[in-house]
């Protein structure tokens, strides 16, 4: 079940026929936590996430992925993590590896995360991130926050299919999706049905603690 | 007239697909025309010479160019609410269906009472109505100014929406090519070539630019397949990007602004498709290729339908393969008039003369060149026809004159580089006298001009240029790839000399066609003093019109140069701005309109309250439920009172998420809130909240909220909904800016947490049975400002602070936003016996100024601490934001407007937010107003209106009446001034 | 001496095909001295130096014009003349200002173009309505015009505007009828004329360059012209004051930033009034040619190149289309900028400056063509008198010190926001 | 304009949230002229036509305040640094 407020009707819109330009599901059951580094501890923080996540914190706009966990550069000494919802919640399971070096919070409620992908997805986004999606300057890996249609967003690069991840503050949401909806509509998109987020482990060198 | 069979259609030739035939209308009547035409070409296929009248004196008018330059074919396209005023006719690519109508006319285009204008044209000259129209001055509004009105303007707007969508995107690239004519295409092509990601954009619906309007050849091939073929190839690298239909309007920092027309060539968009889309182009390298725009001659009657561009004859005649007239003069004062008459002749019409204006000598030697071509060496000093031309009077250099018979007479007065691009970012054109054009100034760093718009007029220049500047862009970019050598042209013959009028001629000679001035009004503005051709542009409106002067520019400053005397370089030439071609408002806003004008903000019960068929309101960009309405009510009274009541005699629920909510930590969290706020924090308990202001630098108030402590390093703190962001930024600036060696961190959190109000005397016991039965919150255990973590029945786990805005016993219950629904959904379920209701902003508001409690009415940036009554909360003990300013003498001046409670006299009295307050007895005027209400409400508790307002001295006049008025809509009532807090003074019933 | 324009000159001069018009104002050489110098040639210098000549009898003044007069703000602005303040420190003034306006054409002899159309401030929420009123009753008081319309009343106004489909719906509006349009380069023009024909020297391409002090005081300004003596000088130079006043070692508590505008293509009429958007920052008028002029806000950051960027074309092309649809289809024929002094309060200084013989006319931000009459007159009352005229008591230069700002906005020291 | 964000690269400045002139430093309450001190800190700028320090926070990206040096006559920017400390790793 989609955990905002809008319908969520799986199914085609815009152009009905051929393929669609874009396909885009929600991920659901997304923990996220914002990490903060304390004055002067950001390298201290990132080899506590190293010991205990299996990555270091990125010092740069990208994702470093660990072991079951992501973390998302969101500014200098400060991170996303994000990974599947589980029992315990985020903040409690990153409080004590942090402990001393950054302070952690809970943010695992206030953002939708949706997953994009379809041979017009660079296209669609172009018509609201101003940043260069293009293969050569924005590759898998990479994060930014941004503002796309008056609203502030983050977009991660998972792969070079290209799939694009992007986190939207949830009480904005609705405004998103129109703003999405009528970018994708000349091209046809689809909405799949939501899936739960499930964290991917480092595979190939790019993505990995170096 | 017009002829449906295409009577001026050449058998062959032009870039047209003759298979595909178009029906389109123009004023009602019907014609034929193919794909590939524009209006302008099909009407010149059926004959059709008159198209438009002019601004002032009505005018008939024709085709003058072919191009964006066009003054005078400006049409109504499309009807209805899809109506679009002011078209240039050679700017609108021919689709089945067209509709098209003249404007400015009435009743007809060929029969225009206005044309009168025309009688009185020696009174209506330049700035005629600075100099009367001012007797008697109540005629102004009443008599004159209608008048003008109704004659000015051109098309009719369209006054329905508009039901076309409209989109915006950002493009990047390394080389950016403005204009697709030889020197774009040899520019993108060795761009592209040397390994650069190149987008080429032009105009026009075919790239070629005057390779598709000139016999010419260029690497072998005629120049038009040779467009062709570049286009072909350019699209089939990966890297490039090839945009006809769009033009690059404007040059701006870091960005070029475009405009794609995407569906405009077809009646209406197909489904789902945009009209037209506006790009933000990120270039690292441009290349201005924009070309060149012919000037008209100027003598006698110049505006005639019939008199055209040169270049627009041989556009005409090459690429749409239509004959502007049967027989010709061409009248020129460069060697393209030659050319024109070669053409003219290759196209089977008569060439009755080529009266080129330069002296005998280079006339006879051009007749050499060209055998067969009748020539005079002279000037047509004025066209005869009303609405057409008929024949022209020709003066030799001999002074001879002739008559000669004609139905089209071409003229070419030289070329003006296409610079406007260049000064969009402040540079100014400099004129090169020595080829007696302007060329570009200091161009911005990262722009190449080349071609005809960098002055190199001749093809084979212009490929070369073009391929320079594509390699030298690529260079600078790093991209250097080894090139071809680049495309081979003609080098025809660009010589000429500048003819800017021609004396001594009857009839009036037009400048700026669109906005008819004449070399007449240049004079009287030079007589008036109006010399700068700044001057001379605002008194005359020379090149003020929809043509932005794309024709006349020049011309007008010439001839103010000589009357003056200067050189033209003196002179100086006005100031280009953006747009290049005017730019429809729909695609600059794009997807912004309508309800996406701006994005909305729901808060967590949003579904939940529309359910229950809330009534909402915007407040900033949130949507909130203003109240819940239910069967049999009428309007906002009953439901709200219903709310209140409910809050004070029981319990009801509210949505305060829109809070701002900031997650504050760090060693030095409270050092850091200290600074922050007016009053101290840092000696706040764990497990306790407290009320808070801040002040701006300046020392007003800024924001008021409250602070929580959660844990010795860690703090949660609240901001209005209205100043949420300004406060989170000011945050990052203290700490950042001011005070970075605080170790503190923080971070919104205003998403993530879903916040409801729970207030009445029964929320104790309806907060327990929606928590885990482990969380204590009786009084003893979570008294009145206290806070801390709760766990619900349900397992989520939340936060629950202890403050009330409503002066009720009252909580506020946080949880991780997307439980929000489902709290909600549990605190009704558990409620229902106890008469939970939800309540609305109204209702809040009410109760809150019940207690006397403040929001963006009262902290609207003008007021003091002072004037609030919060002098206490200014701490006297540290630095804090504001601590200096907020001491300023006016600023704790006892006589400032201060804050009061009011109620009326009459208990069945109304009062309203933004009355104001005079003395009781006094007169109301300005010399007695003492201040303003703020904030009213209808009180069911009290049963009668009360309000909250700043009045002089106010805290010193509890017990006085006061009137209370508004003049704007005629009402007062005598209010009785006292204690802001209405209800409860005691706050008894919080502390319960 | 240029002879006094009306209609009967008018057709005589038609019959004699214009021949005899002589120049709107004189082209002299600067002299070595004046009694009083004002520094720019905009609406304020201008009008200043006619009130000098004809108010105070002081003809031996010279207005100096870096370049052509009316290149600055008042040749750019979008022409829009009210008196509806709120603040007391603001209100005699505007309202002062108002009054001259509707006596202006006769006055100068000269067709500005003075449009009463009325000025419409929509609202779109309940706590913005009552800002209205607030200060509807505020003007009331001080004898201005004003009324309120319901929803209904102002879609017969305007009934193309969104009343359906909006994000911030009109609730009603604010409108004072007395306010509307006037046309901005005449009024420059009328006023140089005017003061022309009682002897004021307009000196144009000269720009100051220096502030010569002796002792403290000011005895002349050095200019591209040479150096011109006085020991009165005025500063009227909008958005380039900071750097005029720089050359007396003065910093002020002004900014400089840029504000574009609008012109559309000319239309037939549209629009009856002048129009404000409550939910975002735009303002529209009609003018006589037929285009639409319109504007919204500042490009935000401080600015002396006098054009804007593409964003702020993006967000008032997006205001004018929510505000009315149909103009959807309607094209922006040309945009551009204009220089202003942002002060600290958003309101105006005329005053003394710590420098003797050095007056200020500044901060005007973007609402001083409205001024442009009444900020003459009472500058030239300081110039003249050195005391404040009696409208504009309020603007002065250490009420930042003091703290008696007029902050209409709220906004704070903030000059982006007001 | 396209603000070079020290942390983020080139961003349109859509994206911040514009202050003014960075040179003015916030004075020391303990100075004695602390009144007059503060009233120039808050209201007096010097307003170049010309080079530029001021202070832009970039706000829908990351978060930091910047000295972003940018000619006023040109708009040409120069460059941008975090104001303040450089980062909280430093
Ligand atoms: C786009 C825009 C829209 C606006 N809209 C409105 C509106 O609708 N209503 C309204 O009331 N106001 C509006 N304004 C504000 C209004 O135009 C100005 O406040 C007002 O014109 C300023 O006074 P001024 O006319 O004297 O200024 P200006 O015309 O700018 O005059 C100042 C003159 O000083 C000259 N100068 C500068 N330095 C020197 C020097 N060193 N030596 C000699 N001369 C010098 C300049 O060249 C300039 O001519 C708007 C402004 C702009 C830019
Ligand atoms: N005989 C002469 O004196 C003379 C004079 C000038 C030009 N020419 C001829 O003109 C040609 C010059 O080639 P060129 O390529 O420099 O010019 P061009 O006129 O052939 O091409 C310019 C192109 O730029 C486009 N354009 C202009 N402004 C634009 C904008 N803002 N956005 C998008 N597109 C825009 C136009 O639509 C046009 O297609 C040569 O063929 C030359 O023979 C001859
Ligand atoms: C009220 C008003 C109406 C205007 N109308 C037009 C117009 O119809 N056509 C036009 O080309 N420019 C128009 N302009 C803009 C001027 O051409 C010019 O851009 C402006 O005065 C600024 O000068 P600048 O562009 O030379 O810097 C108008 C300007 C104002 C202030
Ligand atoms: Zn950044």
């Amino acid at each position: 079940m989609a955990e905002h407020d809008l319908a969520w009707v799986p199914g085609r819109f815009g152009r009905p026929h051929g393929t669609p330009g874009l396909r885009v599901h929600e991920l659901t059951d997304v923990a996220l936590a914002s990490i903060v580094a304390r004055r002067g501890q950001a390298t201290a923080a990132a080899t506590a996430a190293e010991r205990s996540f299996g990555c270091r914190l990125p010092d740069r706009a990208r994702v470093e992925l660990g072991h079951d966990i992501a973390f998302l550069w969101v500014g200098p000494g400060q991170w996303l993590a994000v990974t599947g919802l589980a029992t315990t919640d985020l903040e409690s399971r990153l409080a004590g590896p942090f402990a001393g070096v950054a302070a952690v919070v809970d943010q695992s409620g206030g953002r939708v995360m949706l997953e994009l992908e379809g041979p017009r997805v660079r296209d669609v986004l172009a018509k609201g991130f101003s940043i260069d999606l293009d293969p050569r300057v924005f590759t898998a890996g990479r994060v930014a926050a941004t503002l796309v249609a008056h609203l502030h967003v983050q977009l991660w690069q998972v792969d070079d299919a290209p799939r694009y991840r992007i986190l939207v503050v949830r009480t904005y949401f609705a405004s998103f999706w129109r703003w999405l909806g009528s970018s994708a509509a000349e091209f046809g998109g689809e909405v799949l049905e939501s899936r739960r987020y499930v964290h991917t482990a480092p595979a190939a060198a790019t993505q990995s603690c170096p | 007239m017009s002829d449906p069979s295409q009577s001026a259609r050449l058998a062959a030739g032009g870039l047209l697909d003759r298979n595909d035939v178009r029906r389109f209308r123009f004023d009602g009547r019907e014609f034929l025309g193919y794909a590939g035409d524009t209006l302008a070409s099909a009407l010149v296929a059926n004959g059709v010479r008159l198209l438009g009248r002019s601004f002032k004196y009505h005018r008939p008018r024709g085709l003058l160019s072919a191009g964006p330059e066009e003054p005078n074919a400006l049409v109504e396209l499309r009807t209805g609410a899809r109506r679009e005023p002011n078209t240039r006719a050679t700017g609108i690519e021919l689709y089945d269906g067209l509709e098209a109508a003249s404007q400015n006319r009435w009743p007809s285009l060929h029969f225009d009472v206005n044309a009168v204008n025309g009688l009185f044209s020696s009174i209506f000259v330049a700035g005629f109505y600075y100099k009367t129209f001012m007797w008697p001055a109540s005629f102004w509004e009443k008599v004159y100014e209608p008048l003008i009105r109704r004659a000015a303007g051109l098309g009719k707007p369209p006054l329905e929406p508009d039901p076309d969508q409209y989109d915006k995107a950002w493009l990047h690239c390394d080389v950016l090519v403005i204009g697709g004519g030889p020197t774009g295409l040899a520019a993108a092509l060795a761009a592209a070539r040397a390994g650069a990601r190149v987008v080429i954009a032009d105009e026009d619906f075919v790239l070629g630019g005057r390779a598709l309007a000139e016999r010419l050849t260029i690497d072998d091939k005629p120049s038009a397949r040779w467009a062709h073929d570049v286009v072909a190839e350019l699209r089939s690298m990966p890297d490039v990007r090839v945009m006809p239909r769009t033009t690059v309007f404007g040059a701006y920092d870091g960005m070029y602004g475009a405009v794609e027309r995407v569906n405009d060539h077809v009646a209406q968009p197909p489904d789902f498709e945009p009209r037209q889309r506006v790009w933000r182009i990120v270039a690292r390298q441009a290349v201005l290729a924009a070309g060149a725009i012919e000037r008209p001659l100027t003598f006698g009657d110049n505006d005639r339908p019939g008199v055209m561009l040169a270049g627009a004859v041989r556009s005409y005649l090459n690429r749409f393969a239509v004959r502007p007239g049967r027989r010709a003069v061409v009248f020129t004062d460069n060697d393209d008039g030659w050319s024109t008459a070669a053409d003219l002749l290759v196209a089977g019409a008569d060439v009755a003369a080529v009266v080129d204006a330069r002296n005998p000598e280079t006339v006879r030697e051009l007749a050499r060149q060209w055998p067969g071509v009748e020539s005079i060496a002279g000037v047509v000093t004025r066209a005869h026809g009303g609405h057409g031309v008929r024949e022209v009077e020709v003066r030799t250099h001999a002074r001879a004159t002739h008559r000669i018979p004609c139905d089209l007479l071409a003229t070419s007065g030289g070329w003006t580089p296409t610079l406007h691009l260049t000064s969009h970012r402040g540079a100014r054109p400099r004129f090169d006298a020595t080829r007696a054009m302007f060329v570009p100034g200091d161009v911005a760093a990262g722009l190449i001009v080349a071609g005809a718009a960098n002055g190199e007029f001749a093809l084979a220049d212009a490929l070369e240029s073009g391929h320079r500047a594509g390699v030298t862009a690529a260079a600078a970019v790093g991209c250097t790839r080894a090139v071809p050598a680049p495309p081979a042209g003609e080098r025809e013959s660009t010589r000429g000399e500048s003819l800017w009028r021609v004396r001594n001629c009857r009839g009036k000679s037009f400048v700026d066609f669109q906005n008819d001035v004449t070399t007449t009004d240049v004079e009287l503005a030079e007589r008036e003093g109006f010399r700068s051709v700044e001057h001379l542009k605002r008194y005359t409106t020379l090149g003020m019109a929809t043509d932005q002067g794309k024709t006349s520019n020049v011309t007008g400053l010439a001839l103010m140069a000589e009357r003056t005397s200067r050189s033209i370089e003196a002179t100086g030439v006005t100031a280009f701005r953006p747009p290049y071609t005017p730019v429809t408002m729909g695609a600059l806003a794009g997807h912004h309109r309508g309800r996406d004008f701006r994005p909305t903000r729901l808060p967590p019960s949003h579904a939940w309250a529309a359910r229950r068929g809330a009534v909402f309101m915007e407040t900033g960009p949130w949507l909130r439920a203003q109240w819940f309405p239910q069967v049999g009510d009428q309007d906002w009274f009953v439901p709200t009172c219903r709310e209140v009541l409910a809050v004070r005699t029981g319990v009801g629920v509210c949505d305060v998420s829109t809070l701002g909510k900031i997650d504050v930590q760090g060693p030095d969290a409270g050092a850091f809130l200290d600074r922050l706020y007016a009053n101290v924090m840092s000696s706040l308990a764990v497990g306790r909240v407290r009320y808070g202001i801040m002040l701006r630098e300046d020392g007003f108030v800024m924001d008021d909220g409250t602070a929580a402590r959660l844990a010795p390093d860690r703090f949660v703190i609240t901001t209005t909904t209205a100043h949420a962001v300004k406060v989170y930024q000011h945050m990052h600036f203290c700490h950042q800016v001011l005070w970075p060696a605080l170790d503190v961190q923080f971070v919104s959190v205003t998403d993530q947490w879903a916040q409801y109000a729970v207030a009445g005397p029964r929320s104790r016991e309806l907060l327990r049975r929606v928590l885990d039965p482990a969380c204590d919150i009786s009084n003893a255990a979570f008294p009145y400002m206290a806070a801390g973590p709760i766990a619900l029945r349900d397992g989520q786990r939340g936060r629950l602070f202890r403050i009330s805005f409503s002066g009720e016993l009252a909580y506020e219950v946080a949880v991780p936003a997307r439980g929000g629904e489902a709290l909600m959904e549990a605190l009704f379920e558990a409620g229902r016996d106890l008469g939970v209701l939800p309540y609305g902003l109204e209702a809040l508001n009410v109760m809150r100024i019940e207690k006397g409690h403040m929001t963006a009415n009262e902290l609207n940036g003008q007021t003091t601490a002072h004037d609030l009554g919060l002098e206490r909360m200014l701490s006297g003990k540290k630095d804090f934001v504001g601590a200096t300013l907020a001491r300023r003498a006016h600023l704790v001046d006892p006589a400032r407007p201060r804050l009061v409670g009011l109620r009326p006299i009459d208990p069945r009295a109304r009062i309203a937010g933004g009355m104001h307050f005079v003395p009781r007895g006094a007169e109301r005027i300005a010399a007695n107003d003492q201040g303003h209400v703020t904030s009213v409400g209808y009180s069911p508790s009290l049963q009668q209106w009360i309000g909250l307002g700043l009045l002089a001295r106010g805290p010193e006049r509890h017990g006085e009446h006061v009137l209370a008025c508004d003049p704007l809509r005629g009402t007062e009532t005598l209010v009785e001034i006292g204690s802001t807090v209405f209800v409860d003074p005691e706050g008894a019933r919080l502390r319960g | 001496m240029a002879r006094r324009y009306s209609i009967f000159r008018l057709v005589g001069e038609a019959l004699r095909g214009h021949r005899r018009w002589e120049p709107a104002w004189r082209d002299p050489e600067p002299k070595p001295s004046y009694d009083v110098i004002v520094v720019g040639g905009g609406g304020h210098g201008l009008a200043t130096a006619y009130y000098l000549a004809k108010n105070h009898g002081l003809r031996n003044v010279a207005v100096l014009e870096k370049g052509w007069i009316g290149s600055g703000n008042v040749g750019r602005n979008t022409t829009i003349i009210r008196s509806n303040y709120l603040l007391p420190g603001n209100i005699p003034f505007y309202e002062w200002s108002m009054q001259l306006w509707e006596g202006l054409e006769q006055d100068l002899n000269y067709n500005s173009m003075v449009s009463q159309r009325g000025v419409l401030n929509l609202f779109h929420s309940d706590s913005q309505r009552d800002a209205f009123v607030r200060r509807g009753n505020a003007m009331r008081l001080h004898g201005v015009d004003g009324e309120f319309l319901g929803r209904d009343d102002v879609r017969k106004l305007i009934p193309m505007a969104d009343f359906d489909n909006a994000r911030f719906p009109i609730r009603g509006g604010l409108l004072q009828r007395r306010g509307g349009t006037a046309r901005h380069d005449a009024v420059a023009w009328g006023f140089a004329r005017a003061a022309d024909r009682l002897g004021v020297d307009i000196l144009q391409n000269c720009e100051v360059v220096g502030i010569r002090r002796e002792r403290g005081a000011v005895v002349g300004v050095d200019t591209t012209r040479g150096f011109i003596a006085s020991r009165r000088v005025g500063l009227a130079c909008a958005g380039n004051t900071s750097r005029v006043a720089a050359l007396a070692g003065l910093r002020l508590p002004i900014e400089s930033h840029v504000l574009q505008a609008f012109v559309s293509e000319g239309l037939k009429p549209l629009l009856p009034c002048v129009v404000t958007f409550g939910a975002g920052h735009f303002y529209i008028s009609q003018s006589d040619k037929g285009g639409l002029v319109f504007g919204g806000s500042i490009d935000m950051y401080n600015s002396y190149a006098q054009r804007g960027n593409l964003p702020t074309v993006e967000e008032v092309c997006e205001e004018g289309v929510a505000l009315f649809p149909c103009l959807s289809r309607v094209r922006v024929l040309r945009s551009w900028g204009g220089i202003m002094d942002m002060s600290m309060d958003g309101s105006p200084i005329i005053d003394r400056t710590p420098v003797d013989g050095l007056y200020l006319n500044a901060g005007w931000c973007y609402g001083g063509f409205k001024a442009t009459p009444a900020s003459g007159w009472c500058f030239a009352h300081l110039l003249a008198t050195d005391q404040p005229y009696v409208a504009a008591t309020a603007y002065r230069l250490d009420r930042f010190a003091t703290g008696r700002l007029i902050d209409e906005r709220g906004a704070g020291a903030q000059p982006n926001l007001h | 304009m396209l603000i070079p964000c020290p942390h983020c690269g080139p961003r349109t400045h859509e994206e911040f949230t514009y202050l003014g002139d960075a040179t003015p430093r916030r004075p020391d309450p303990a100075d004695p002229a602390v009144e007059t001190a503060f009233f120039e800190y808050a209201y007096i700028r010097v307003n170049p036509a010309g080079p530029h320090r001021e202070l832009w926070f970039h706000a829908a990206g990351c978060h930091a305040w910047l000295v972003v040096e940018r000619d006023t006559r040109t708009h040409t920017i120069t460059g941008a640094a975090p104001a303040g400390r450089t980062e909280s790793s430093s």
